[in-house]
């Protein structure tokens, strides 16, 4: 089931450049987190320290821990492709690999791990995955179509399909719904309801009613001006943050009448 | 808010003459390349007429004289020839090809970002060097210092009909050609190929990574397919380059008009542009009909090869 | 009008139970990707250093020999009154100065022929033609240009000057139309790939402006694509300046300056190269002095090689140059 | 022009110039284009220098694009004059009347030079040591009929050498060349039953390498151990020569060795047309000092040209180039052989049949 | 000042594909029209029709009629150039060209145009659209730095910029704000607001409360399935539509929960 991870005292660059400064954060197993911020304020950026994604840009770096079930990531004997077997991230656009059919864009991290998958189990393993992607019903039929010949919608719940297919512990969404209609914003959000029965899963978003909306714990990250680094201003259970905030800032930005 | 910099609009010229002119010339250029292959083809044809209308026994007299008597009508003289293009050029390509894609992949996807800089510099470097210095290279350097390598290969792998032995000394073999046209082709794949890699989607790089690909997973999922079709067309420009070639194999090739495959000795196989190049000096007029004729059979063949590689990638695309 | 009630749970009934544990890697194909892994790292570094050992002994070879004779002298002087081994009055052995212009002018001449023709053709196969049969004819024909070998190209520059001039119209611009056959694939080609990536965005920020297109190709378009078609026509330059077979045909050789284009033989550095090594060695007479050098061609063949390589060098530093001016600044 | 050696014509330092000049009139200025055999580019360019030393107007260009070229532009009017290793085909004289004012093109030998057998061989060639083969040893090697450097065939004629059991690797050249012509003419002569080849200017046989150009077949020559091949002899370097027999003696390659047999050889009959002079190559020569592989290689022109002013020009040119000094020059920069008196005698003759006036 | 649009029994087709079918509706000078609807129905498709972008999509054509002041835009005689120098239009992504300064995007309507302009009157045009877009003060030291160099809702407001300097008489707006975070988004639609002063503005938008904000009219556009041409269900003002519509579909939409 979903893992717990404690962020402690993590400082990430980018070359020379602090991005976010002294995050501390403990998340939840199966509960949503989700980060908010604006523009710029590193949401992003530590969200993709929590799978070790950060470090593929070239120069980025962290200071300090990020500890998945008590297990720094950042140890030098791990290896950060098992770290990502684990952790599962969907993107803010939806990002299906344009030469798979519908059906092997679901397969693709299974078969990574697993050459040997009967038809049968590949089979099931499609259908459990779209079902819980919300997307079954719309692609059963045409399951060998190429993934790109999909709706951004679809595109983007295939995305998460793919990604819970290869079972990760935790599950990180950056803007999932961001290039959506409310009519596809809608069936992602019951999706995350329903998966953190089995996943830890953190979610950035823009939106504050999608935030109050769907999480449990909502962290509030700013920055004090722009070219500095962004922190962890504030992190509070959803209700708290949303209705009561115990932080200046934060009330201001969520008070603030935003769509 | 007022609009108190009015005056400052004007109107503008219309600017549709000038549209007009642009457009036509942008055309007048696209047919111009037409007219300019249709040029190229009708002289091939032209200048080769008196081989395919004229008198078939002089015909067979220069072809005879240009080959000691080996053939003497003219598919028995450009077949073997245009074997040899053919073979030269795909091995170059086979070597290269292979080598351009890890160069480009090391610069795109491995190297870090300041040696990629320096090594792209290298690989253009590498673009700029002129063919004659190749065959001079090819010719006076290579050719003596590739002997041990490939006497080495004929007697390990003799067995393999490619590398039947003895290894010729020196080494001015298709296997060396090969080799020197490789080098000459694989800036050129490269580059391009390069281009093309730097630009496969971030972000499906980054999907593969997150479904906790390791690199070259990554790179099977989300570069090399995207990368595919401009492979194959930098592929194509390279093989072109290959086909006509002619001064760096004119310098390093012992030419020979034979159908066999044996890489290592000499002797055995001859290029189209090459052998025009070892012909027309001292050829008359009805020599240089015939060697124009072989030239056609190579415009022809290149032609072929190119449409087939196009129809394939455009099923690959659809 | 899509059902805005969406039951996520009804979704999952039905869907099969799944044992994740099938489909957990065993630690032995974790090892083995990870040896994949490494094996082909190695290999992709391997292809670099497989292709280094070519050049740097290209360029090591035409360096050390070419220093040798590579002087003043070299490059102000031409071949006349070189005879045998003997030095000239100036006291070299003759010199690539006629060469130089040659092939400066030469490759300027086709540049000229090319780059508007190959550029413009590339306009109308990007932004008039849309893929369309024309323009997928063009493109197949464009690679097909590509594979003409360049004595063809030469025998075909050739022989339209001698239909349209008259017999033994051997000038530098025969050697120039000869040479923009050669180039132009390469020009549309990669000019080709450069407005492809130009952002549609851009087109149509411009348009929304009510701004004509041809000022959207020529100030956005083409603006935007600048640094990449430059670099394309100087990798199009490196593939003729140094092609020789056609030049012989059309340009000829001549120890004498010429700089007219348009009249005359004009030697040029490739040339100049294959005719120097063909020589292969010049005659000392018996009575000749110490300052006759047998081996004199092989080394002025050397030396002018180099001064190719190193004309190339510098053009491929100003279209570096021009690149970096005209680049797009990079976001942040 | 820019950048041009000034006053080069003293650069060849050799025989240094001579009084009884053969330009008692003015001086020729303007240009004037030859093209042709490579084989005469370094003699060309000594007489260019040296008929510039009494004629400083004249600019000369010639363009060493090959004899087959040379005569094809010749016959398009292009050129004054061409250099070619062979005499003219009877077709070519017959179309050289459209392009010369009167009467037909004709030819005359001008260059002379001996074409070594070169090989390469351990012990041998690099100690300086000669090795002795007859015409028919010569022509079996390069037909592949000997293919070791310690065969008796060869080993008979060299007691004196130990010769190595190397396979022989024969370099021969892979371009149309004159070269080759005058090579294999000689095997056909002087050794008819072991060269059953027709005459061509192509290899005829598959038999070891084949190198573009005199330099190809040096440079081949010169990277292995064990390779025979011929070049003209101003390309031999340091590679050894072969020393062949000429009577019962072997004579080692000399350009004197070269115009004996040209002095010794009769002109050739079958070769119809005013004034040409073409050499019928006596291969079969006894003469003492004789060296009978030899090239020779002809300047072409016309008896009366559409222009005086070109005439004069070939009329004076060819004049220097036939005459001893041209052809003193020629020895110095290119290591020819001096055509023989008699032979220079008839070109004069033929010289002196172009009209100027 | 704006002027107002007519579209009468506007088709348009991608090739032979019939993408919006038979388009009524008049758009108000001085006025904000928001075009809203689920993900394909033909938004952007129609707004591009209003100045004639449409059919630089090779295969793209109308039928139909759209009347700027009552002049058929689509009249034989009319040089769409000119259209578009009327009515200007901003982009969901912001596009700034990427070769040219600040201050040369401003002006790139006058100078791509070959217009003469005074050094003065330019600097004077640059302040005037900036100001108009809300810009000035965090440009106004750095007007020759690269356009490109501004974050995402700056960027969106140089193209603002750029569109207004050439003084249109309706501006086009294709979701500008779904690339912006909240802070941006304020800034565009205070923005918006203080334009109509001056133009006729028309704005695609997902965002249903930002409509309910900034519009004075609310076009809802439908589709009856995928592949099916989408078609204006419902027109009315912002008010009605989202207090009291009399259109079921519409309410249906409208009363989602979304954000
Ligand atoms: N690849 C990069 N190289 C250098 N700096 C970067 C890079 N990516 C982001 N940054 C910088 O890091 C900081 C945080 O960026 P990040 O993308 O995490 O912000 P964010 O909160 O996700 O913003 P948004 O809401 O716009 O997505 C910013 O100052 C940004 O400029
Ligand atoms: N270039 C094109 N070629 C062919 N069909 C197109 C093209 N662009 C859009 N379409 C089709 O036209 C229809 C309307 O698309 P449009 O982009 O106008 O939708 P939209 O309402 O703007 O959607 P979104 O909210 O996702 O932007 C869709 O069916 C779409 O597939
Ligand atoms: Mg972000
Ligand atoms: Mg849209
Ligand atoms: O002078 P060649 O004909 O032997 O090149």
């Amino acid at each position: 089931m979903g893992q717990r991870i404690d962020v402690n005292h993590l400082n990430i660059y980018y070359g020379d450049f602090l991005a976010v400064e002294d995050v501390n954060i403990n998340i939840e197993p199966n509960k949503v987190t989700a980060f908010i911020g604006p523009s710029g304020c590193g949401k992003s950026t530590v969200l993709r320290t929590l799978d070790r994604m950060h470090e593929i840009i070239p120069g980025a770096h962290v200071k300090g821990e990020v500890l998945l079930e008590g297990k720094n990531l950042y140890d030098k004997d791990v290896d950060p492709v098992s770290v990502r077997r684990d952790v599962g991230m969907v993107f803010q656009r939806p990002n299906p690999f344009p030469t798979m059919s519908i059906r092997e864009n679901v397969l693709a991290g299974v078969r990574l791990n697993n050459r040997k998958i009967s038809k049968s189990d590949a089979d099931d393993l499609v259908e459990w995955a779209l079902r819980g992607a919300n997307l079954w019903n719309e692609v059963k039929d045409r399951l060998d179509n190429p993934g790109i010949g999909l709706s951004g919608g679809q595109q983007q719940r295939l995305c998460i399909a793919r990604a819970v297919a290869v079972h990760p512990q935790v599950l990180l969404m950056d803007e999932p719904c961001s290039a959506l209609d409310p009519i596809s914003t809608l069936a992602v959000e019951d999706l995350i309801q329903e998966l953190k029965g089995d996943y830890t899963i953190v979610i950035v978003t823009h939106n504050m009613q999608q935030a109050a909306r769907i999480a449990d714990y909502t962290a509030f990250f700013n920055l004090k001006a722009v070219g500095q680094p962004g922190h962890l201003e504030y992190f509070a259970d959803t209700t708290t943050m949303f209705n009561n905030p115990q932080n200046e800032e934060a009330e201001r930005y969520v008070s603030g009448r935003f769509g | 808010m007022s609009s108190q910099s009015s005056a400052a609009v004007m109107p503008a010229a219309s600017g549709k003459t000038a549209d007009k002119v642009f457009r036509g010339i942008a055309y007048a250029c696209g047919i111009l390349i037409l007219v300019v292959l249709a040029a190229v083809f009708l002289f091939l044809l032209v200048q080769a007429w008196p081989l395919i209308g004229g008198d078939q026994g002089a015909n067979s007299q220069t072809i005879s004289d240009f080959t000691g008597g080996k053939a003497s009508n003219f598919w028995g003289y450009v077949g073997p020839l245009l074997f040899g293009t053919v073979l030269v050029s795909a091995l170059a390509l086979i070597i290269s090809f292979f080598i351009s894609i890890g160069i480009a992949l090391f610069i795109s996807h491995y190297a870090p970002k300041n040696l990629a800089t320096a090594l792209s510099y290298v690989v253009d470097l590498l673009a700029a060097i002129p063919s004659v210095i190749y065959g001079l290279w090819g010719g006076l350097i290579l050719v003596p210092a590739i002997y041990p390598f490939w006497n080495w290969v004929a007697t390990y792998l003799g067995v393999i009909p490619l590398f039947n032995g003895p290894a010729a000394n020196p080494s001015r073999t298709v296997a060396t050609v090969a080799v020197v046209l490789a080098v000459m082709i694989l800036p050129i794949i490269t580059s391009l190929s390069r281009d093309i890699f730097l630009q496969a989607p971030r972000l499906q790089q980054e999907a593969a990574l997150a479904l906790g690909a390791t690199k070259w997973e990554m790179i099977k999922l989300a570069v090399l397919p995207f990368g595919k079709s401009g492979v194959v067309s930098a592929s194509m420009l390279g093989l072109g380059r290959a086909l006509g070639e002619t001064m760096a194999v004119l310098m390093i090739l012992s030419p020979g008009l034979t159908y066999s495959f044996k890489l290592l000795q000499a002797s055995q196989n001859q290029t189209i542009a090459a052998n025009i190049a070892a012909q027309y000096p001292e050829a008359n007029e009805l020599g240089v009909s015939v060697l124009i004729g072989t030239g056609l059979v190579l415009f022809l063949i290149t032609f072929v090869v190119n449409y087939i590689a196009r129809r394939i990638t455009e099923k690959k695309v659809a | 009008m899509a059902d805005l009630t969406v039951d996520p749970k009804a979704s999952l009934d039905g869907a099969p139970t799944i044992d994740f544990d099938k489909f957990k890697p065993t630690r032995s194909l974790i090892a083995s990707r990870k040896r994949k892994d490494a094996i082909m790292t190695v290999l992709i570094a391997l292809a670099f250093v497989v292709a280094c050992i070519p050049l740097v002994s290209v360029l090591w070879t035409t360096l050390v020999n070419g220093l040798k004779r590579l002087n003043l002298n070299f490059l102000t002087y031409n071949m006349t009154g070189v005879v045998g081994g003997n030095p000239t009055p100036s006291g070299g052995y003759g010199g690539v100065v006629h060469a130089i212009i040659g092939t400066l002018e030469i490759t300027a001449g086709a540049m000229v022929i090319s780059i508007p023709i190959g550029l413009m053709c590339a306009v109308y196969l990007v932004e008039y033609a849309h893929g369309g049969k024309l323009a997928q004819t063009i493109t197949l024909l464009v690679d097909v240009m590509s594979g003409i070998p360049s004595i063809v190209a030469g025998l075909f520059a050739f022989s339209v000057f001698t239909i349209l001039i008259g017999p033994g119209s051997v000038n530098g611009f025969a050697g120039s139309v000869s040479l923009s056959l050669l180039m132009l694939p390469t020009v549309v080609k990669s000019s080709e790939e450069m407005l492809k990536i130009v952002p549609n965005d851009l087109r149509e920020a411009s348009y929304a402006l009510g701004v004509t297109k041809q000022r959207t190709i020529t100030k956005i378009v083409l603006r935007t694509a600048l640094p990449g078609i430059v670099s394309g026509c100087i990798l199009a330059i490196a593939r003729v300046i140094g092609e020789t077979a056609p030049l012989l045909m059309t340009a000829g050789y001549i120890a004498s300056t010429n700089a007219n284009l348009f009249a005359g033989k004009m030697t040029t550095l490739p040339v100049y190269v294959y005719q120097e090594y063909s020589k292969l060695n010049a005659n000392c007479p018996a009575n000749a002095t110490a300052a006759c050098v047998t081996t004199i061609p092989m080394e002025r063949s050397w030396a002018a090689a180099l001064v190719l390589i190193l004309i190339v060098l510098i053009l491929n530093g100003i279209g570096r140059l021009v690149a970096k001016v005209f680049a797009v600044k990079s976001e942040r | 022009a820019c950048g041009d050696n000034t006053t080069a014509s003293n650069g060849n330092n050799s025989s240094n110039t001579s009084t009884e000049s053969t330009t008692k009139a003015e001086p020729i200025s303007g240009n004037f284009n030859g093209a042709g055999a490579s084989s005469q580019q370094a003699a060309v360019e000594a007489w260019v220098a040296g008929f510039q030393g009494t004629n400083p107007d004249a600019k000369i260009a010639y363009d060493p694009s090959g004899s087959g070229a040379g005569v094809k532009t010749f016959l398009t009017g292009a050129t004054a004059w061409a250099g070619s290793d062979k005499a003219l085909s009877e077709d070519d004289v017959k179309k050289s009347e459209s392009v010369c004012a009167s009467g037909a093109a004709f030819d005359i030998p001008v260059y002379i030079s001996p074409i070594a057998v070169i090989f390469n061989l351990k012990g041998i060639s690099d100690a300086g040591k000669h090795i002795n083969m007859d015409a028919a040893t010569i022509a079996k090697i390069f037909d592949g009929k000997i293919t070791k450097w310690n065969d008796p065939a060869i080993a008979d004629q060299n007691k004196d050498l130990s010769l190595p059991d190397t396979a022989i690797t024969v370099v021969h050249r892979s371009d149309k060349s004159g070269t080759t012509q005058n090579f294999v003419s000689y095997f056909k002569d002087a050794a008819p039953d072991a060269w059953s080849y027709d005459l061509s200017e192509n290899w005829p046989n598959e038999v070891g390498q084949g190198a573009k150009g005199t330099s190809g077949v040096v440079n081949t020559v010169k990277q292995a151990d064990g390779t025979i091949g011929y070049a003209d002899f101003s390309a031999v370097g340091d590679l050894g020569t072969v020393a062949v027999k000429v009577g019962d003696k072997y004579n080692e390659i000399s350009a004197d060795g070269g115009s004996k047999v040209i002095d010794d050889s009769e002109l050739d009959s079958s070769a119809t047309g005013d004034n040409r002079v073409v050499v019928k190559i006596n291969h079969q020569t006894t003469t003492e000092g004789a060296y009978p592989i030899v090239l020779v290689s002809y300047m072409i022109a016309c008896p009366e040209y559409k222009d005086t002013k070109t005439a004069e020009f070939v009329k004076a040119w060819l004049t220097y180039v036939t005459s001893s000094e041209g052809q003193q020059a020629a020895a110095s920069a290119a290591g020819s052989a001096p055509l023989p008196d008699s032979l220079a005698q008839k070109d004069a003759a033929s010289i002196e049949a172009i009209k100027t006036k």
